[in-house]
């Protein structure tokens, strides 16, 4: 495999982690704080299709992102109601707002659009396109680099950097500030924050609504900046991929930075059965590579994450009074 | 002089769904002084303080701190009144630090590090004032029971607390840590700090309180000056009945030896070791009684002879080796060897608490042929025969089909009892019969295990009340750090020598102080 | 009154079951008729569908997708007095009631192999299937042929979607897909994916190479980038069989291939500037042979295998 | 006491929260220009109203009936097996070796065999992430979604490649020999002068899965493995102290669980469409979390969910047949079921105790 392959393996690695990397720190954000949530994968896909419809009726991307943030959140509102308010159980909650996404995307898109529960497509400005970093140009033709500038670093959407920036912020958020501490207490032990005078509902709720936030960062990224439109169904598995890969980071940020990259990877890989054929020297069923990123996956939660902990209060909501 | 009450409660109630917690409670406490708060398990002494620091909201009821009427809405509430709560279960967070847990909903500002910064000296401060001394840095999962209770104490004194409540904080410490616990109380008492204290021990109440009130079924039932009351009294009052406080029992006639157990050897999850090579035997008819600080490694030793943790050693029982890992080395085949066990922990392993009392009464000894007809489980021989042994150990309310929540700490415990007891073991291990039990069911509990070891069982007693183990006991054993530490007789030994055996003082360092002392 | 059943995929897919209804709306616009329609939801459903718009006195039935033929053929006999018709399916033996219909894809296919070379510059050409089905690779079989009849050495990238019903609309992919197949030289993309071929026009048309569309006519979602469609005239099969009602001809095949103009590839002022004359008269006359036999494009599913390329 | 009489538990609080996720649903159809009574007559029509519905609406019920046993038993050694999809497609497999590789004399026999076939198939899907939850400490909600995946994966290679007949486009196997072909309903309760469940997918099937619902409750309940499950789904540590090994123990459940699933496979693929199909599974899996989160993990609330989830299944079907409500409005009712009946179901409890303890404070 020659640098400039590698590099662009490397790029498709980045564009499909982004959307895995900020599903993983919006269930990060959640799941510090006691609240799972196996609905990412419905809240992205309703932050997409939103993002995209009123990115193409207003032919701005930045009010499809507002539009996509908002139903997420409003999404999360209810998860957040359902589980903390209600104290109900978390897993139906998530499951039951992913299908209410499945659903209703469609609905509203054809009764909207009528292109059969697809968006028109996004053009111009109302799409995220890709960025030219400074000096990107100027620097492409030295060695290694400046392809690697190029090609690697620069050119991706604005909510590529921003999903990267939001790493070393989650971690300064959660370990460096009163929140972070608050809310990684809530999710270990909500008598502990209760008790010592703080709300414990509003602390989840607000972890519920940054997660709604990513999630609607992410849904965006994937219609608005990945592709140029929404089609139903288009998250396609990656809110669960993305958990898989929070329990992989060990709900830590910077470990969620990598367990995407390296489900960015595989999903790169399946793309390109011709390098895995030249580097095994034999040919791989189509099947099998489809299912690759799945196995390893196993076999990574299997052989190397082992017994991961997560917090202790996490999916119990709280309940003083019983 | 009169002075305001630093508390007063008028006319506090509170229901959850069904069960009336606590119903029209009034009470008032003097500034400056210790008032002590008993009552039978249940009676609604927990509720009421945490009525107090605004953790749970009374359906009725007035609250008046200094003379003022003062609403408490929520914790918060309660800590700007100035009182801090040290919970009967510690509301600490296990993986954060000391100074994380301390600061935790008192930071300053937004970022944390001016504020961990400030709490460290305060700590330091705080320690050397009061004797509280704690690594700032340890996480709360490594430090024992004694010091997280010191971190809640830390916590409230942190928040200026005037008023501290502390619930049933010496369950979980060794003599020497209760002492000096009630040395602090007293320094606070003399710097006109307001403490109000619930235990489940008379002789507490009696050495360190101004004033005690009694508590039963909800309501409050007396408060008097401990100086005028005795134990006794305090007891009948509680209970409702004259209760019997020191253990009856006749000397014990052991036979031979029915299980022994040597190079004992146990590695944690972690790779800690736990257990560190020990040799014991127990003999029927007696009782061996294990003293020491929780986590010294008796709660492994009681694990591994019940089967549910592996070690490497060896374990004889009626002469035959038991096995200790793989295979075979698990509750239902010690079992079968004649071992019944009443854990130390009734609700997260000997008790299914959403399972009703019958079938609790076969948990363990759910295979056994007698409760199974063909393939299925016997559910009617079952329930039958779960309330023959209720009605015998005298467990309320006698219904094999309430559910084991349901059931108070007492009778929790008791079920337990009766399902081990009547399967007549040779052998019966038996852990903290009587943490959290009102005096009353302990009374009990004490009455049974004496009965049999009288009829010529082997018993191995695991406890971290000294009172229990030197009154039940015919021979003591006292461990620390996985070690045995060396065997008393009880009738020859006192509290201060098993005092500063537990506290790992070698044996020998023990009774050369003892000599001294 | 006629009735349309559509498959899985739902029917605006933007090529296949899409053109289908257009064919319908069509029918519909010009005689004022009305029709039936259902996209399904779930296997049982097939034949539950042929019996209640049989029941209802639908006639004749269009199925659409070769996984209609199995409940054709098992309801059909039931309803003696109902036509029934099925695009792209088969069945060993054709019930008295049943029209099939099937297209020669491969040939069609074959001519926008052969435009993709001659428009390819790098000597590389892709082709994206959705689910990787015998039906596919079929597709990509033909291409496979029209491309190396232009340039023996051309390389052709190809890669399937998926392994699922997902494959079928799943545009992130499928852009994806074409990055990759860029990064290996290629320069003209045929997307033979339903809704995954959006994700390809988009991104062909993003990173300006060629690409081609499939069954409807797809030039106009990137004027001037869409080097041309493989049409499957679909649309004309169904309003065919609607215009033809009850008189319709039942109880065997019927074959669309290039002379029935059953399949052919898509001009339009679209893509009229990336057409050259060279390659309209290679086309043209490559479509004169297949026709006349002389030349011949082999079928995929012949003997499932492909001369040109090995999937 | 409880706060409540037990048959407002079970039956009022469900009710209600139908109720409430009706009128959500109503709204959603009122917000897409659609009559929402006339839809709920046409759904009711159609599912309820014809003996051939019935034999649609049962035939998905036996669908959930089974993978909701699944998910039900699984719930009971507190685990959430997500991967009733891929096992139920495994299980299609295995009923499509059992009915094309062995030459069958009787479908009675046949069904058996293919039973066993479904039910090993099924079991060994799961065993692979009970295997690693037990030992290794995967969590089982990854793998098994993981394995659904890998599940589509390799039916899908077995359909192209392996048992597609030549010549046949659709990646499904051939139709399975005449011996194995079940009973339909129709053909078991229709005469010539009464005509019943004419067309109808519902089989014999619909028996072994009512039979499975007792057999499940008679293990959950009273044998000694259903009191070992259960007692470690409720504590894991009190299962370690009675002897009970808590890896035998999710395995088993994880295998029981899995059979079940691909149970119904025995349905769809030897029942209904006779040869294997490549999605004939369609979110039965899914759905039978919400039949077991419904049934409360109890084998006949199962059963009553199922019917439900049937129903709405094929109400759905006559509304997308005869209207032009988009199909994917049914998603959106289940998943309105779900919300209120799983997840928020509190928000109904929770006023009702109320009232009830009030009734209860007038009467004494
Ligand atoms: N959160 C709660 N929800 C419901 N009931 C509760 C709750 N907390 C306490 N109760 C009930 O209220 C009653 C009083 O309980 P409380 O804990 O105050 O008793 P206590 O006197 O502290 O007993 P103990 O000596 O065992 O600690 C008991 O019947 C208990 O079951
Ligand atoms: N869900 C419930 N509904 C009604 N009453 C309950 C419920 N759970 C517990 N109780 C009541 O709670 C009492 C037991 O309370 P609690 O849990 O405080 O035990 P405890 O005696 O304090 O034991 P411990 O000190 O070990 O915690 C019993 O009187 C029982 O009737
Ligand atoms: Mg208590
Ligand atoms: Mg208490």
């Amino acid at each position: 495999m020659d640098f400039m392959t590698l590099l662009q393996l490397l790029d498709t690695t980045v564009r499909l982690a982004t959307p895995l990397l900020l599903a993983c720190l919006a269930g990060l954000y959640s799941e510090r704080a006691g609240i799972f949530d196996i609905g990412l994968e419905g809240k992205m896909l309703a932050a997409a299709f939103f993002s995209a419809a009123f990115a193409y009726s207003t032919g701005s991307v930045w009010l499809g992102l507002l539009a996509g943030i908002g139903i997420s959140l409003v999404l999360s509102a209810i998860h957040g109601l359902a589980s903390i308010t209600f104290r109900g159980n978390q897993l139906i909650s998530g499951l039951a707002i992913t299908m209410l996404a499945g659903g209703m995307t469609v609905l509203i898109a054809q009764d909207w659009f009528s292109q059969g529960g697809r968006t028109p497509q996004l053009e111009g400005a109302a799409r995220f396109n890709p960025i030219t970093l400074p000096f990107a140009e100027a620097l492409r033709d030295v060695p290694f680099i400046g392809p690697l500038y190029y090609e690697l670093i620069s050119g991706h959407p604005i909510l590529v950097y921003i999903a990267l920036a939001l790493v070393p912020i989650t971690w300064w958020v959660l370990f460096r500030t009163r929140f972070g501490l608050r809310l990684r207490a809530v999710g270990e032990n909500p008598a502990s924050v209760d008790t010592a005078g703080v709300s414990v509902v509003t602390l989840r709720y607000s972890a519920v609504m940054i997660c709604g936030v990513l999630c609607g960062l992410a849904g965006a990224y994937l219609a608005t900046a990945l592709q140029a439109g929404f089609v139903k169904d288009m998250t396609a598995g990656r809110g669960y991929i993305a958990l898989a890969a929070l329990i992989f980071a060990k709900w830590r940020p910077w470990y969620a930075l990598w367990a995407t990259l390296l489900f960015g990877l595989f999903q790169a890989l399946e793309l390109r059965p011709d390098l895995i054929e030249s580097a095994l020297g034999v040919k791989v069923q189509v099947q099998l590579l489809g299912a690759l990123p799945y196995i390893l996956t196993v076999v990574i939660l299997a052989g190397f994450v082992g017994k991961a902990i997560p917090p202790r209060a996490g999916g119990e909501p709280y309940v003083k009074e019983r | 002089m009169t002075t305001a009450p630093a508390i007063e409660l008028k006319g506090i109630s509170k229901a959850f769904g069904p069960v009336q917690a606590n119903k029209d409670i009034s009470i008032s406490v003097q500034p400056g002084t210790i008032h002590g708060i008993i009552g039978e398990n249940g009676a609604g002494k927990s509720t009421l303080m945490s009525i107090l620091y605004g953790f749970y909201k009374a359906d009725k009821g007035e609250i008046f701190i200094k003379g003022q009427k003062t609403a408490i809405p929520d914790s918060q509430a309660a800590i700007a009144a100035g009182i801090g709560m040290v919970f009967q279960h510690f509301k600490l967070v296990e993986n954060f630090t000391v100074l994380e847990n301390i600061i935790l909903g008192a930071e300053d500002g937004g970022l944390l590090r001016p504020s961990l910064a400030k709490a460290r000296k305060e700590l330091a401060h705080l320690a050397a004032e009061y004797e509280l001394n704690v690594d700032p840095d340890a996480l709360i999962e490594n430090l024992s029971v004694g010091h997280q209770q010191r971190v809640e104490i830390l916590k409230a004194l942190y928040r200026q607390a005037e008023i501290l409540i502390l619930d049933e904080p010496t369950g979980v410490l060794t003599p020497a840590e209760a002492d000096q616990l009630f040395r602090i109380l007293d320094r606070l008492r003399e710097e006109g700090k307001t403490i109000i204290l619930i235990t489940h021990k008379l002789r507490e109440i009696m050495d360190i309180t101004n004033t005690v009130s009694v508590m039963r079924r909800g309501e409050m039932t007396a408060t008097v000056k401990t100086s005028e009351t005795s134990p006794e009294h305090l007891a009948e009052l509680m209970v409702g009945r004259k209760v019997l406080l020191r253990v009856d029992k006749k000397p014990a006639t052991p036979g031979e030896t029915v299980l022994e157990v040597e190079k004992l050897r146990v590695i944690d999850d972690k790779g800690v070791e736990r257990v560190k090579g020990i040799d014991l035997h127990v003999r029927k008819g007696e009782i061996l009684g294990i003293a020491g600080v929780a986590g010294n490694g008796q709660s492994e030793l009681l694990e591994v002879l019940g089967g549910i943790t592996d070690a490497t050693g060896t374990i004889r029982m009626n002469g035959t080796n038991l096995p200790l890992s793989g295979k075979g080395a698990h509750g239902q085949s010690r079992r079968h060897a004649g071992i019944a066990h009443v854990p130390e922990d009734r609700q997260r392993e000997g008790l299914i608490m959403e399972y009703t009392a019958w079938e609790n009464v076969v948990f363990g000894y759910h295979l056994d042929p007698e409760y199974q007809k063909g393939m299925l489980m016997d559910n009617a021989g079952i329930q039958a025969t779960a309330q023959e042994k209720m009605d015998r150990f005298d467990v309320r309310p006698p219904h094999p089909k309430l559910a084991a929540k349901n059931f108070s700490g007492g009778n929790q415990q008791k079920i337990v009892l009766a399902r081990e007891i009547e399967r007549n073991p040779d052998l019966l291990l038996i852990g903290q019969p009587t943490r959290g039990v009102d005096i009353g069911a302990i009374e009990f509990i004490h009455q049974q295990i004496v009965q049999l070891r009288d009829q010529g069982k082997a018993i191995l007693l695991v406890s971290v009340e000294l009172d229990e183990i030197l009154s039940l006991s015919d021979r003591i054993a006292v461990m620390f750090d996985g070690h045995m530490m060396g065997e008393r007789d009880p009738a020859k030994t006192d509290e201060k020598e098993l005092g500063l055996m537990m506290a790992g003082i070698s044996d020998t360092k023990a009774t050369q102080e003892q000599a001294h002392g | 009154e006629p009735a349309l059943i559509f498959d899985l995929g739902g029917k605006f897919d933007k090529s296949f079951n899409e053109a289908a209804f257009n064919g319908a709306q069509r029918w519909a616009e010009e005689t004022g008729g009305k029709f039936l329609e259902i996209e399904l939801q779930s296997e049982a459903q097939r034949e539950q569908a042929l019996r209640r718009f049989a029941e209802a006195g639908a006639n004749p039935v269009i199925t659409t997708g070769f996984a209609f033929a199995t409940p054709v053929e098992t309801v059909a006999p039931d309803y003696p007095d109902t036509k029934f018709v099925n695009i792209d399916g088969w069945m060993p033996e054709v019930p008295g009631n049943v029209q099939l219909i099937g297209f020669q894809e491969h040939q069609g296919s074959y001519l926008v192999g052969m435009m993709a070379a001659m428009a390819s510059k790098t000597g590389t050409v892709g082709f994206i299937g959705g689910m990787d089905i015998p039906l596919i690779r079929h597709f990509g079989c033909g291409y496979a042929q029209g491309a190396k009849a232009v340039n023996p050495d051309i390389k052709i990238v190809a890669n399937m979607t998926g392994t699922t019903p997902a494959a079928w609309n799943d545009p992130v992919k499928g852009s994806e897909l074409t990055k990759a197949q860029i990064s290996q030289g290629a320069d003209v993309v045929y997307a033979a994916a339903g809704g995954t071929g959006v994700g390809v026009l988009q991104t062909a048309a993003d990173e300006n190479i060629l690409s081609i569309g499939v069954d409807s006519n797809q030039n106009h979602l990137h004027p001037g980038k869409v080097l041309t469609s493989m049409l499957k005239r679909v649309d004309v099969a169904v309003y065919n069989s609607m215009k033809a009602g009850d008189a319709m001809e039942t109880g065997g095949f019927t074959i669309l291939g290039l002379a029935e103009e059953g399949v052919g590839v898509a001009y339009d002022d679209n893509n009229a500037p990336l057409v050259s004359d060279d390659m309209r008269a290679a086309v043209a006359a490559a479509r004169e042979q297949i026709i006349s036999g002389d030349l011949e494009v082999v079928a995929y599913y012949a003997n499932d295998s492909c001369p040109a390329h090995d999937f | 006491m409880g706060k409540m009489p037990h048959w407002a538990d079970i039956v009022l609080i469900p009710l209600i929260s139908l109720l409430l996720a009706a009128v959500l649903s109503s709204l959603v159809i009122l917000a897409i220009g659609e009559n929402p009574i006339a839809a709920f007559k046409l759904m009711v029509d159609g599912a309820l109203m014809r003996s051939a519905g019935w034999g649609y609406t049962l035939y998905y019920a036996t669908n959930f009936m089974f993978t909701g046993l699944a998910v039900a038993v699984a719930f009971h050694a507190r685990m959430f097996n997500i991967g009733g999809e891929g096992q139920a497609m495994l299980g299609g497999l295995g009923v499509a070796f059992a009915c094309l590789y062995i030459p069958w004399p009787h479908w009675s026999i046949a069904i058996l065999g293919a039973s066993t076939a479904a039910a090993l198939f099924g079991a060994f899907w799961a065993l692979i992430p009970a295997y690693l939850q037990a030992k290794r400490g995967s969590h089982i909600v990854i793998t098994t979604i993981m394995f659904n995946f890998i599940a589509a994966a390799l039916l899908n290679y077995f359909l192209v490649n392996v048992l597609r007949p030549p010549r046949s486009m659709d990646p499904a196997t051939a139709k399975f020999p005449e011996p194995t072909h079940l009973p339909s309903f129709q053909d078991m309760f229709s005469t010539a002068e009464n005509p019943l469940f004419r067309g109808a997918p519902a089989n014999v099937t619909f028996f072994i899965a009512v039979a499975a619902c007792f057999l499940v409750w008679f293990l959950i309940w009273r044998t000694k493995l259903g009191y070992e499950i259960r007692a470690f789904g409720f504590s894991e540590s009190g299962a370690k102290y009675a002897g009970i090994s808590p890896v035998r123990i999710t395995v088993i459940a994880m295998l029981i669980s899995g059979a079940l699933a691909g149970l119904m496979s025995v349905n769809t693929t030897m029942g209904e469409s006779e040869r294997l199909v490549l999605n004939s599974t369609e979110g039965a899996g899914f759905i039978g979390i919400a039949v077991a989160l419904m049934g409360r993990s109890h084998p006949f609330g199962v059963f009553l969910a199922a019917i439900l989830f049937g129903f709405l299944y094929q109400g759905g079907a006559e509304l997308a047949l005869w209207t032009d409500i988009p199909r994917e409005l049914i998603v959106v009712i289940q998943a309105l079921v779900i919300l209120f009946t799983g997840a928020l179901d509190n928000m109904v409890r929770m006023p009702l105790e109320k009232l009830f303890l009030a009734l209860r404070k007038g009467d004494a």
